[in-house]
C-alpha cells in the first residue's frame, strides 16, 4: 500500500486529532449494480439504437495496437461517418477499445478507466495479445486473457488488426448493441467477485477501492 | 480670592521652613511640600474660577506700593490663572508621582521643586523685564537643580549643558534688557509696549529686543538649538521631564507672548518662522527616534514650535489667539506630563517596550487620550484650535504655512500612532507595569483634565464661533458611554449597541432626505446588523465597543452633519474609531497605521479644503460650497475630493485598504469594508451635489475623477485577481467597487449617480456577507489563504450559499440585484459626455469574475484536504447576518424601487433630465426597460423546470466522494496535490500582470523613507557633546539675526 | 583515436583490453573494463577532461556462469562523435555499486531500473528502491537469468485453453511447400 | 411590451424550432469542417443519436449539489439568452419573453451558464476543470471587451437599447444595417465573436489533449447532454443577438436560418485555418487588435 493511501492521523485547525483512512474518506465505496433497461421496449430500443449509432471511444491506448486505431480517424477510413468519435475523459466514452498487450501495470489503468466509464459501456479487444497472450504468452508481465478482468464484448484478431478489420468489427458491435446483447457492464457487475478475483490475482499491490466510480 | 503674591510667597515660605525642619524627617517635609504644592494650585484655580463663574476682572499687583514703572507689578488674569493653574497642578502632580524620589532626596530636593515652580508663576505673572530675568534665572538654577537631582547619571551631564545655555540665555537677555531700558527708559512691559512706536525704528532698541527675543525663545528649545533640551528629556527623571515639558514650557512660552507685545507685529514673522521651522524639523527628527522619552523630547519641542507659530500669527489671529494657543497649550501639556509620567510606568525605553502597560486598559486609554491630543483629534482641545487656526490661516491666504503647518501634523501623528500600534501590538515585556497608586493617580488626573478641557473648549467654541458642543452631541456621547460600561460582557453590550443605533435611526429618519436616508440606513440598520456577528465573540471584548460606537457615531454625525465643522469633526471621529477598530486584528499594526496616516492625510485635505471656501468664515454649511468663489472654487473640489478619495481607496491612495480590510477581525472587516467606505462616498456625494462640474486650468474636475475612478475600478480588479488571501481579495474587489461607484458620482448625471448609489447599497451587503462568510470560514479553518481550504461546500453550506448569491450579486449577472447596477451604469454611460473612460471600465468588469471564481472555487469546490474534514459551519451569529443579508439582496434584487424610487426623484433636484420610470416593476429608462420581477421569474421557471427534469433523468446518480475522478487513469495523490488554487490565473499575470506592479506602494514606500532617512541623518546634528550645542545656539542666533533682521 | 585515449588513460587507470566495436574516425565506439573502485575517477575524467558530457546509458549484463553481473557506462563525445563504455564487474551476491547520480543525474533513473530489474542496488541514488516499471512485484528481479519467465507466466496468469504454438519456419514450410519432407 | 399567457406557448415553440435548428446546423458545420480535412464527417442527424443517447445513459455519478446544478444553471443560460431576446423581427409569436428586458439582459445574461458552469465543474475536485476555468475566465475578460465596446457605440448611435428598436432602425435595406453604418463596431464585435465560440485559435479553454476537455471532463450521461442541449442552442441565441444588432436582425425563418448560418460560418473559416492561441497570446491578440476597433466604433459614432 502506498504511503498517501495509509490511515493517517492529523490535527483539524481547531486542535483535536482524528484519523483520515484515504481508502474509505477519499473514495465511494458502493459497488456497482446491475442497471436495467428501460421498462418501456420501445423506449430501450431507442435507446440502443442511439447507443450503437453513438459510439464513443476512450482515447487510451494501451499497446501497439494503438497505432492503428489512429488512421480510423482520418480522411481514409473517417470512422466519424459510423457515429464513432474519440472522447478523452472516461466519464463521456462508452467503449474501451483495448488496443493490444496489456501490461499488469497498464491492466490497472484500464480497469480504472472502465468502471469510470457509465453504464452501458463496452469492451472491444483488440488483436491477438487481448486474446490469448499473443507473442506476450511467455510474458512474466502481461495478462493474456482480457476476459478474465473485464466482461469483453467482442474481440477482433490480427497482429495488427488492420483499420478496416476495426471497422467492421465496429459494426458487428453496433448490431450487438442494438440487439440488447451489450450488457458487458451488468455482466461486470453481476460477476463483480469474480473480475475483482481475478484481477487481484495479478495486480499484487492494489491500491484502490474495489470499484473506481 | 487669594492674592497671587501668595504663590510666590508659600513656595518660599515653604522652602525656608522644610530648610528648618529635621534632615531626616523626610516624611513631614514632603506632607508640608504636597500641602505648599496644593496651596499653590489652590489660588490660581480660585481665580479661574472668578474670572470663567462670576465674571471677576484682572487685578494688578504692584510690589513696592509703587505703580509702574517705578515698582515691579504682577498682573493675574485669566491667561496668568490659566497657566499659573497648569503650572502648579503639574508640580503638584509631579510632586505627587515623585514620592519615592523626593523623599529619598530629602528636603531639598523639595524645596527646589517649589522654587522652580514659584519661578514658573513668576514668569507667567510678571509684567516687569528684569523681574522676568530674576524668574528665569530662578527657573534656570532650580531646573539645573532639579536635573541634577535625577538619578540617571547622563542628567548630570545634561544638567550642565543646559546650564551653559541658561548661561547664555541669561547674558543675551541682560544685555538686551540694558539696551531696551537704554532706548525705552522702562522695564515694564506694558509701558514699553506703548511706547514702542515711537522707539520701535531706533536700531538700538531693536537690537535690544532681538538680544531678548532671542533669549526668550532659546527656552523655548527652538531648532536648532535644542540638542540641551533633547538631553535633558532623555536622561531626567520623568516627572520633571513632565514638568519641564509642561510647566517650563508654558511659562517661557507666556514669556514670549509678553516680550512679543512689547516687540510688536514686526516681530511676528520671526517667531513664525522659527516656530514652524522648529515644528518641521522636531518632527522630522522624531521619526526615526527609538528612545521613548527622547521621542516625547522631539514631540515637546515640535508642539512648543506649533504655538509659537500661532502666536506669531497673531495678527490674523487676533482675539481668538488665546483659544488657539491655549488650545494647542493645554493640549500639549496635559498630554506631554501625561505621557512622561507614563514613561515612569514602564520599564524599558524603547518604545516597543510600551507594550508593558497593554495589560492596564486604563491605562492604554490614558495613552490613546494623550496621542489623541497631541494629534489634535476631536474631542479635545487641540482640534477646536486647530480647526480655527486652519480657517483663518486658510481665509487670510497663509497657505503655504498651513501646509507646512499640516505636514509637519501628519508625521508627528505618524510617529505616536506607530507608537500606539506598537503598545498594542508588540510583545509585551516581561516585567509587567505595577504603577504605585501616587504614580497612576497624576495620569488618570491627566486624562481626566484632558476631556474636561475637551468638554470646555467645546463649550468655548459654541460661545465664540457657533460651533455644537461635540461632547454633547448625542452619538458621540454614545459611544463614549461605552468607555463606562467596558466592563460589561460583550453580548449586553452588543445588544445595548445594537438597540442604541437603531433606536437612533427611527428618532431620526424623518429628518433625512431620501440620499441621506439611505446611508443613515447603511449606518445605523446596516451597523445593526453587522453587530449581530458580535454576538459570536465572548468575554468582555474590551476596547471594542467604544471603538466601534465611535465610529459609527462618527458616521451618523458626518450624515447629520449641516456645517463643514460639524462634517470635519464627524469625519475625524469615524475616522479614530476605525483606526482602532481595524488595530484590533491580530496582525494589523502595520496596516492600521498607514490607515490612519493616508486617513489623516485625507483629512488634512478636507480640512484645508474647508477652510478654503470658508474664506474665513466662522460657520460655513455644506451646502454653501456651491457658492464658493470661482477662483477657489476647483481647488477646494481638488482638496476635497482627494480627502474623500483617500477613505474611498482611489488608486493611488488605496495602498492601506487591503491590509486594514484584510487583518481586521471577523466581524470588523465587513464594518470597515461595507459600511465605513460609504462614508467616502458621501463626501463625494455632499461635495458634488454642491459644487458640480468645476474646471482648474480648463481641465474639468470630474472628467479625471472620472479616469481615477475608471482606472481603480480596473486595478482594484485586477490586483484582486492575483490574491492567495481571501480576505485580502475581498479587500482589493472593495477598491474596484468603490471605482465603480466613483465612475457613477463622476458621470455626473441623473443615472449615474443613482448607479453610484446602486453600488452603495449593493456593495454594502454583499461585501458584508462575503467578509462574514470569508472571516467564519477562516475562523474555523485557521487560515485565510484560499489555496489551503478547498471543498468546503458540504461542511460550511449556509457559508457557500452566502458566497454563491453574493459572487453572482458582485458580478452582475442577473437575476440577482448586481445586474441593476450594470443596467443603470449602461443607461448612464449613454447619456454622458465622455466615451474614453469607458473603455477602461468595460476591461473591469469581466476581471471580476476572475477573482470571484477563485475565491468560491478556491474555498468551497475543489478538494478537501486531511486537517479540514472535520470542520464545522460558522458560528450561528457569524452566519445569521449572513442569511439576512441573502434574503436583503433577494428583496433589493426584486424591488430595486424600495430603495432607489424615492432617491431618483430626489436627484431630479440636481439633473432633472434622465431619471427613470417606475411603473410596476418595470423600469424604464430614455434608452431601455428593465423588469426585475419579470426576471427572475423567467429564470427561476426555466431553471426550476430543468433542474426538475434533470432530477428526473439522473435520479438513480450514485454519490461520489473527492477522489472519484478522472485523472487519466491514475488516481489523484493527495487533496492538496489536486486542488489546482494557488497562482490560479498564472496565464493572466503573464499577460496583464504588468498593470499591477506595485507603483503605488513602492512611491509611497520610498517617501517614508525618505522622511526616516533624511530625519535620522539630520538629528546626528546632536551629538551630546555640549560646545557643539553652544555652537548650535550661536549658529542660531546668527541666522536668525541674519534672516531676520 | 581511441587508442590514443586508451594509452593516455592506462597511465592514470588500471584499464583492462580495448574492445574496439566501430573505427573511425567519426563513430567511434569501443569499450574498455576497469574495476569498480576507479570508476569514478574515471568517468570524471572522461567527463571533465576528454569532453565525455553525456551519458549516453547505463545498463547490466547477467554472468550467471562466473556469477558476476556487468555495468556498462557509456558515455558519449558530441564533438567529437565518439562513444566509449565502460564495464565494470560486480560479484552476482548482494551486487551493489556506488552511485553516479551526482555526475549525472539521469543516472538514477539507470540506477532505478538495474534496482528493480536486476537486484544491483545502489545505496544513497535518488528514490532508487521506487517501483520503476514493475509493480507490486513479488518474484526475483525478472533480468535475472535464473528468473523462469514461462514458468512465472503460467503460474501466474491464467491461459486461454488450446493455444499453440508452432515454429514459424516449420509452419510457413508446410504451408507453402506441403509436398517437401 | 407586457407579458400574457400566450407568450409561454409561443415562446416554447421558438424554443423547439432553435434546438432542431442548432441540432442540424452544429452537425452541418461539423460536416463543413470535415469537407475541409476531406473526411465525410459526422452525419447530419449524428447529435440526435449522441443526445438520445447520453440520456439514456443508465448510471451517473454526482459529486455535489453544484455539480447537479451546472448544466441546469448552463441550459438555462442558453434557454433564457434566447427567449430575452426576440427572435423574429415584427412577430409576436416569436418576440418571446423580451418584455422583461433589453440588450443589457442578454449581454449579462451570457454569463449566468457560464458562471453556474465553471462552478459545477469546479466542484466535481478536477483539477483539469480548474484550469479550463480558470483559462475561459482569463481569456474572456478581452474578449468580451470589444463587444461591449461595440454594444455601446450601436447603443450610441441608435439611442436605444431595445433590441427591437436597433433592429426596426436598420429596417428598409442593407444598407441600413450596422455593418454598413458602423462598420468599426461590427468589426469589432466580430473578432469578439471568435473569441467565444470557442473555436480555434481560441480553443485552448478546452484543449483536449492537454486537459481532457477542460471544465466538463466529469460530466457525462444526462448532464451532458443538457449541456449538448445548450449546445445547440446557446451559439444560436449568441448569433440571434448579433444578428439583431449588427446584420438587420430577420423577418422571418428563411432569412433567420440563413443568417444565422452565415454568421456562425464566419467562426468555422476561421476556425479551421488557425491554429490554437496559447491564454495569453489570445489576450495579448484581443488587446491589440480587437480593442482599437472598438475605442475607434465609440469614438467615431
Amino acid at each position: 500500500m502506498k504511503e498517501e493511501l495509509l490511515k493517517r492521523t492529523v490535527k483539524g485547525p481547531d486542535g483535536v486529532e482524528f484519523e483520515v483512512e484515504p481508502l474509505r474518506d477519499y473514495y465511494c465505496e458502493a459497488a456497482p449494480t446491475v442497471m436495467p433497461g428501460a421498462y418501456i421496449k420501445i423506449v430501450e430500443d431507442l435507446f440502443n439504437w442511439a447507443r450503437a449509432e453513438s459510439l464513443w471511444i476512450l482515447g487510451f491506448g494501451t499497446g501497439c495496437g494503438a497505432i492503428e486505431m489512429r488512421p480510423l480517424m482520418t480522411p481514409r477510413f473517417d470512422a466519424y461517418r459510423y457515429g464513432i468519435q474519440w472522447r478523452p475523459t472516461p466519464r463521456q466514452a462508452n467503449l474501451l477499445v483495448i488496443s493490444g498487450y496489456l501490461s499488469v501495470k497498464t491492466l490497472k489503468r484500464a480497469i480504472r478507466a472502465y468502471e469510470q466509464m457509465q453504464n452501458p459501456k463496452y469492451v472491444v479487444g483488440l488483436g491477438s495479445c487481448t486474446i490469448n497472450g499473443g507473442m506476450y504468452w511467455d510474458s512474466y508481465n502481461t495478462i493474456k486473457r482480457l476476459d478474465q478482468y473485464l466482461p469483453v464484448d467482442l474481440y477482433i484478431t490480427g497482429c495488427m488488426p488492420r483499420p478496416e478489420a476495426l471497422l467492421a468489427g465496429f459494426d458487428d458491435l453496433k448490431n450487438l448493441i442494438r440487439a440488447g446483447q451489450a450488457e458487458g457492464a451488468n455482466q461486470y457487475a453481476e460477476n463483480f467477485d469474480w473480475y475483482k478475483a481475478n484481477q487481484k490475482q495479478v495486480i499484487h499491490d492494489w491500491d484502490m477501492p474495489d470499484y473506481n466510480w | 480670592m487669594l492674592s497671587p503674591l501668595y504663590l510666590v510667597a508659600a513656595a518660599l515660605a515653604a522652602s525656608f521652613t522644610l530648610g528648618l525642619l529635621n534632615p531626616k524627617r523626610s516624611g513631614a517635609a514632603y506632607a508640608i511640600t504636597l500641602v505648599t504644592l496644593a496651596f499653590m494650585a489652590w489660588v490660581p484655580a480660585g481665580w479661574l474660577w472668578g474670572f470663567m463663574a462670576e465674571g471677576a476682572q484682572p487685578v494688578e499687583i504692584y510690589t513696592a506700593g509703587a505703580l509702574p514703572p517705578y515698582a515691579i507689578n504682577l498682573r493675574m488674569g485669566l491667561a496668568e490663572a490659566a497657566m499659573t493653574l497648569l503650572i502648579t497642578l503639574t508640580g503638584l502632580l509631579s510632586a505627587l508621582y515623585l514620592k519615592e524620589s523626593l523623599i529619598k532626596l530629602g528636603h531639598r530636593g523639595m524645596a527646589v521643586l517649589m522654587v522652580a515652580l514659584m519661578a514658573f508663576c513668576g514668569i507667567v505673572l510678571t509684567r516687569d523685564l528684569f523681574n522676568l530675568f530674576v524668574f528665569f534665572e530662578l527657573a534656570a538654577i532650580s531646573t539645573a537643580g532639579l536635573i541634577l537631582l535625577s538619578e540617571d547619571e547622563r542628567a548630570l551631564s545634561a544638567g550642565f549643558k543646559y546650564l551653559i545655555v541658561s548661561q547664555l540665555v541669561s547674558t543675551f537677555l541682560l544685555i538686551g534688557i540694558l539696551f531696551a531700558y537704554h532706548a525705552s527708559g522702562t522695564l515694564n512691559l506694558d509701558t514699553m509696549a506703548s511706547a514702542r512706536l515711537p522707539h520701535g525704528s531706533a536700531p538700538s532698541f531693536a537690537l535690544a529686543f532681538f538680544l531678548m527675543f532671542i533669549a526668550l525663545v532659546t527656552e523655548l528649545k527652538p531648532f536648532p538649538a535644542n540638542g540641551w533640551a533633547l538631553d535633558i528629556y532623555e536622561s531626567a527623571h520623568p516627572a520633571y521631564s513632565a514638568l519641564f515639558s509642561a510647566a517650563a514650557a508654558t511659562a517661557s512660552l507666556y514669556a514670549v507672548d509678553k516680550l512679543l507685545l512689547v516687540g510688536g507685529p514686526g516681530w511676528y514673522p520671526m517667531a513664525t518662522g522659527i516656530g514652524i521651522t522648529t515644528f518641521l524639523a522636531a518632527n522630522l527628527f522624531a521619526l526615526p527616534q527609538g528612545n521613548d522619552r527622547r521621542l516625547l523630547g522631539y514631540s515637546s519641542l515640535a508642539q512648543i514650535g506649533l504655538i509659537l507659530v500661532v502666536l506669531g500669527q497673531r495678527d490674523l489671529l487676533g482675539e481668538g489667539t488665546p483659544f488657539i494657543a491655549f488650545g494647542l497649550l493645554v493640549s500639549h501639556a496635559v498630554a506631554k506630563a501625561g505621557l512622561y509620567w507614563l514613561s515612569g510606568l514602564v520599564g524599558g525605553r524603547s518604545l516597543t517596550d510600551w507594550a508593558a502597560l497593554r495589560g492596564r486598559p486604563l491605562l492604554v486609554f490614558a495613552f490613546i487620550s494623550f496621542v489623541a491630543m497631541l494629534t489634535s483629534l476631536p474631542p479635545f482641545p487641540g482640534f477646536y484650535a486647530k480647526w480655527e487656526l486652519v480657517r483663518v490661516l486658510a481665509g487670510e491666504g497663509r497657505l503655504a504655512l498651513l501646509a507646512l503647518i499640516l505636514i509637519g501634523a501628519l508625521v508627528e501623528a505618524g510617529y505616536l500612532f506607530r507608537w500606539f500600534g506598537y503598545m498594542l501590538k508588540r510583545e509585551a515585556p516581561a516585567e509587567a507595569v505595577n504603577g504605585e497608586p501616587h504614580q497612576v493617580v497624576p495620569v488618570y488626573v491627566a486624562v481626566l483634565a484632558g476631556w474636561v478641557l475637551g468638554y470646555f473648549w467645546g463649550e468655548l467654541s459654541g460661545v465664540g464661533l457657533g460651533h455644537h458642543n461635540l461632547l454633547l452631541s448625542l452619538p458621540l456621547a454614545f459611544a463614549l458611554g461605552f468607555l463606562l460600561l467596558d466592563w460589561l460582557p460583550a453580548w449586553v453590550k452588543n445588544t445595548l449597541a445594537i438597540t442604541g443605533m437603531v433606536a437612533f435611526f427611527f428618532l431620526t429618519y424623518a429628518e433625512y432626505d431620501p440620499l441621506r436616508l439611505i446611508f443613515a440606513l447603511i449606518f445605523l440598520i446596516g451597523g445593526a446588523i453587522t453587530l449581530l456577528a458580535s454576538y459570536d465573540a465572548h468575554g468582555r471584548r474590551i476596547g471594542f465597543y467604544p471603538a466601534a460606537m465611535l465610529m459609527y457615531a462618527g458616521m451618523v454625525m458626518l450624515v447629520r452633519a449641516n456645517d463643514s465643522f460639524e462634517f470635519f469633526a464627524a469625519w475625524e471621529l469615524l475616522t479614530l474609531g476605525s483606526y482602532f477598530l481595524i488595530l484590533r486584528g491580530k496582525h494589523s499594526e502595520p496596516h492600521a497605521l498607514s490607515y490612519i496616516l493616508f486617513s489623516l492625510g485625507g483629512a488634512f485635505l478636507i480640512l484645508a479644503g474647508f477652510a478654503l471656501a470658508a474664506g474665513g468664515a466662522a460657520q460655513f454649511p455644506i451646502t454653501a460650497l456651491g457658492q464658493v468663489a470661482p477662483a477657489v472654487a476647483p481647488w477646494v473640489f481638488l482638496l476635497l475630493a482627494t480627502g474623500f478619495m483617500t477613505k474611498t481607496a482611489a488608486i493611488g491612495l488605496h495602498i492601506w485598504l487591503p491590509g486594514a480590510h484584510a487583518e481586521a477581525e471577523t466581524d470588523v472587516s465587513p464594518m470597515v469594508s461595507g459600511i465605513l467606505l460609504k462614508a467616502g462616498l458621501f463626501g463625494l456625494f455632499v461635495l458634488l451635489m454642491a459644487m458640480g462640474k468645476q474646471r482648474l486650468y480648463g481641465v474639468e474636475l470630474t472628467h479625471v475623477l472620472l479616469w481615477v475612478a475608471a482606472f481603480t475600478a480596473l486595478l482594484g480588479n485586477l490586483m484582486a485577481v492575483f490574491q492567495e488571501d481571501a480576505k485580502r481579495l475581498l479587500a482589493y474587489s472593495s477598491i474596484g467597487q468603490m471605482g465603480y461607484a466613483l465612475f457613477g458620482l463622476a458621470l455626473m448625471n441623473h443615472l449615474g449617480w443613482l448607479m453610484a448609489l446602486m453600488f452603495v447599497i449593493n456593495h454594502y451587503i454583499y461585501k458584508s456577507m462575503l467578509f462574514l462568510s470569508v472571516g467564519g470560514v477562516a475562523k474555523r479553518t485557521g487560515t485565510r489563504e484560499m489555496y489551503r481550504m478547498g471543498g468546503l461546500i458540504r461542511l460550511m453550506p449556509l457559508s457557500f450559499i452566502a458566497v454563491l448569491i453574493g459572487i453572482i450579486a458582485i458580478s452582475g449577472v442577473p437575476p440577482l440585484s448586481g445586474f441593476g447596477g450594470r443596467w443603470i451604469f449602461y443607461n448612464a454611460i449613454l447619456a454622458s459626455d465622455y466615451r474614453l473612460p469607458m473603455v477602461i471600465l468595460f476591461l473591469a468588469g469581466p476581471v471580476a469574475f476572475l477573482y470571484l471564481f477563485r475565491l468560491i472555487h478556491s474555498i468551497f469546490l475543489g478538494q478537501l484536504k486531511d486537517e479540514l474534514r472535520r470542520v464545522k459551519e460558522a458560528p450561528f451569529w457569524i452566519a445569521l447576518p449572513q442569511m439576512l443579508y441573502v434574503g436583503l439582496l433577494l428583496a433589493f434584487a426584486l424591488a430595486p424601487g424600495l430603495a432607489l424610487r424615492r432617491v431618483d426623484t430626489y436627484l431630479n433636484l440636481f439633473f432633472p433630465e434622465g431619471g427613470l420610470h417606475w411603473e410596476g416593476f418595470e423600469i424604464t429608462s430614455d434608452y431601455g426597460y428593465w423588469n426585475p420581477v419579470a426576471i427572475m421569474i423567467v429564470v427561476a421557471v426555466i431553471f426550476v423546470s430543468l433542474f426538475a427534469w434533470l432530477l428526473f433523468v439522473n435520479r438513480r446518480a450514485q454519490k461520489v466522494k473527492q477522489f472519484n475522478i478522472v485523472f487519466s487513469a491514475e488516481r489523484p495523490f493527495r487533496p492538496e496535490t489536486t486542488h489546482f488554487a494557488w497562482n490560479f490565473f498564472a496565464p493572466y499575470r503573464k499577460a496583464l500582470g504588468f498593470l499591477v506592479q506595485p507603483y503605488a506602494t513602492t512611491f509611497w514606500g520610498a517617501l517614508t523613507d525618505f522622511l526616516h532617512t533624511a530625519g535620522d541623518l539630520a538629528r546626528r546634528l546632536y551629538d551630546g557633546n555640549g560646545q557643539s550645542y553652544a555652537l548650535h545656539f550661536l549658529a542660531f542666533v546668527v541666522i536668525v539675526f541674519g534672516v531676520g533682521v | 583515436m581511441m587508442r590514443e585515449l586508451h594509452e593516455r588513460l592506462k597511465c592514470l587507470f588500471p584499464l583492462g583490453e580495448l574492445t574496439e566495436q566501430r573505427r573511425g574516425p567519426p563513430n567511434e565506439l569501443a569499450f574498455v573494463s576497469l574495476p569498480g573502485a576507479y570508476l569514478r575517477p574515471a568517468l570524471l575524467h572522461l567527463r571533465d577532461l576528454e569532453g565525455f558530457t553525456h551519458l549516453v546509458l547505463l545498463t547490466a549484463v547477467d554472468w550467471l556462469e562466473e556469477g558476476q553481473f556487468q555495468l556498462t557506462y557509456l558515455l558519449s563525445n558530441r564533438t567529437q562523435a565518439r562513444d566509449i563504455g565502460l564495464r565494470v564487474f560486480l560479484p552476482r551476491d548482494g551486487a551493489t555499486m556506488a552511485s553516479i547520480h551526482d555526475l549525472w543525474p539521469t543516472a538514477a533513473t539507470y540506477q532505478r531500473e538495474l534496482r528493480e530489474m536486476f537486484g544491483i542496488d545502489f545505496p544513497d541514488s535518488p528514490g532508487v528502491n521506487d517501483d520503476f516499471i514493475l509493480e507490486g512485484w513479488i518474484d526475483m528481479p525478472p533480468y535475472r537469468r535464473d528468473f523462469d519467465t514461462k514458468r512465472f507466466a503460467a503460474e501466474n496468469f491464467s491461459q486461454r485453453p488450446g493455444r499453440t504454438t508452432t515454429d514459424p519456419e516449420q509452419h510457413m514450410k508446410a504451408k507453402l511447400y506441403p509436398g517437401e519432407n | 411590451m407586457q407579458f400574457d399567457w400566450m407568450k409561454i406557448p409561443y415562446a416554447l415553440l421558438t424554443l423547439f424550432i432553435v434546438v432542431n435548428f442548432g441540432m442540424i446546423l452544429t452537425a452541418l458545420v461539423a460536416k463543413i469542417a470535415a469537407r475541409v480535412g476531406r473526411r465525410r464527417g459526422i452525419r447530419i442527424w449524428q447529435n440526435y443519436a449522441d443526445l438520445f443517447k447520453n440520456y439514456g445513459l443508465r448510471s451517473s455519478i454526482t459529486h455535489g449539489a453544484m455539480f447537479y446544478l451546472g448544466p441546469v444553471f448552463r441550459l438555462t443560460g442558453g434557454i433564457g439568452l434566447l427567449l430575452f431576446v426576440p427572435t423574429i423581427y415584427g412577430s409576436y409569436v416569436f418576440s418571446n419573453l423580451s418584455f422583461a428586458g433589453d440588450l443589457i439582459l442578454a449581454l449579462y445574461f451570457i454569463f449566468f451558464g457560464t458562471l453556474g458552469m465553471a462552478l459545477g465543474a469546479a466542484e466535481s475536485g478536477h483539477p483539469h476543470a480548474a484550469i479550463g476555468v480558470s483559462r475561459g475566465l482569463s481569456q474572456v475578460t478581452t474578449a468580451e471587451l470589444p463587444l461591449a465596446l461595440a454594444v455601446f457605440s450601436v447603443a450610441l448611435q441608435y439611442h436605444t437599447l431595445s433590441v427591437t428598436a436597433i433592429v426596426a432602425a436598420q429596417q428598409g435595406g442593407i444598407e441600413h444595417w450596422t455593418l454598413f453604418t458602423n462598420p468599426f463596431a461590427v468589426a469589432a464585435a466580430m473578432l469578439a465573436f471568435l473569441g467565444s465560440m470557442m473555436r480555434p485559435p481560441f480553443d485552448v479553454v478546452s484543449a483536449p489533449q492537454e486537459i481532457p476537455i477542460g471544465p466538463p471532463t466529469e460530466y457525462h450521461s444526462s448532464y451532458l447532454a443538457m449541456m449538448q442541449t445548450n449546445r445547440a442552442i446557446f451559439p444560436i441565441a449568441k448569433i440571434v443577438v448579433y444578428m439583431n444588432l449588427f446584420f438587420g436582425g430577420a423577418a422571418s425563418w428563411p432569412v433567420f436560418c440563413l443568417k444565422v448560418f452565415l454568421i456562425y460560418m464566419v467562426s468555422v473559416f476561421i476556425g479551421v485555418v488557425f491554429p490554437r492561441f496559447r491564454v495569453e497570446q489570445s489576450i495579448r491578440w484581443f488587446l491589440i487588435w480587437a480593442l482599437p476597433l472598438g475605442v475607434l466604433a465609440i469614438v467615431l459614432v
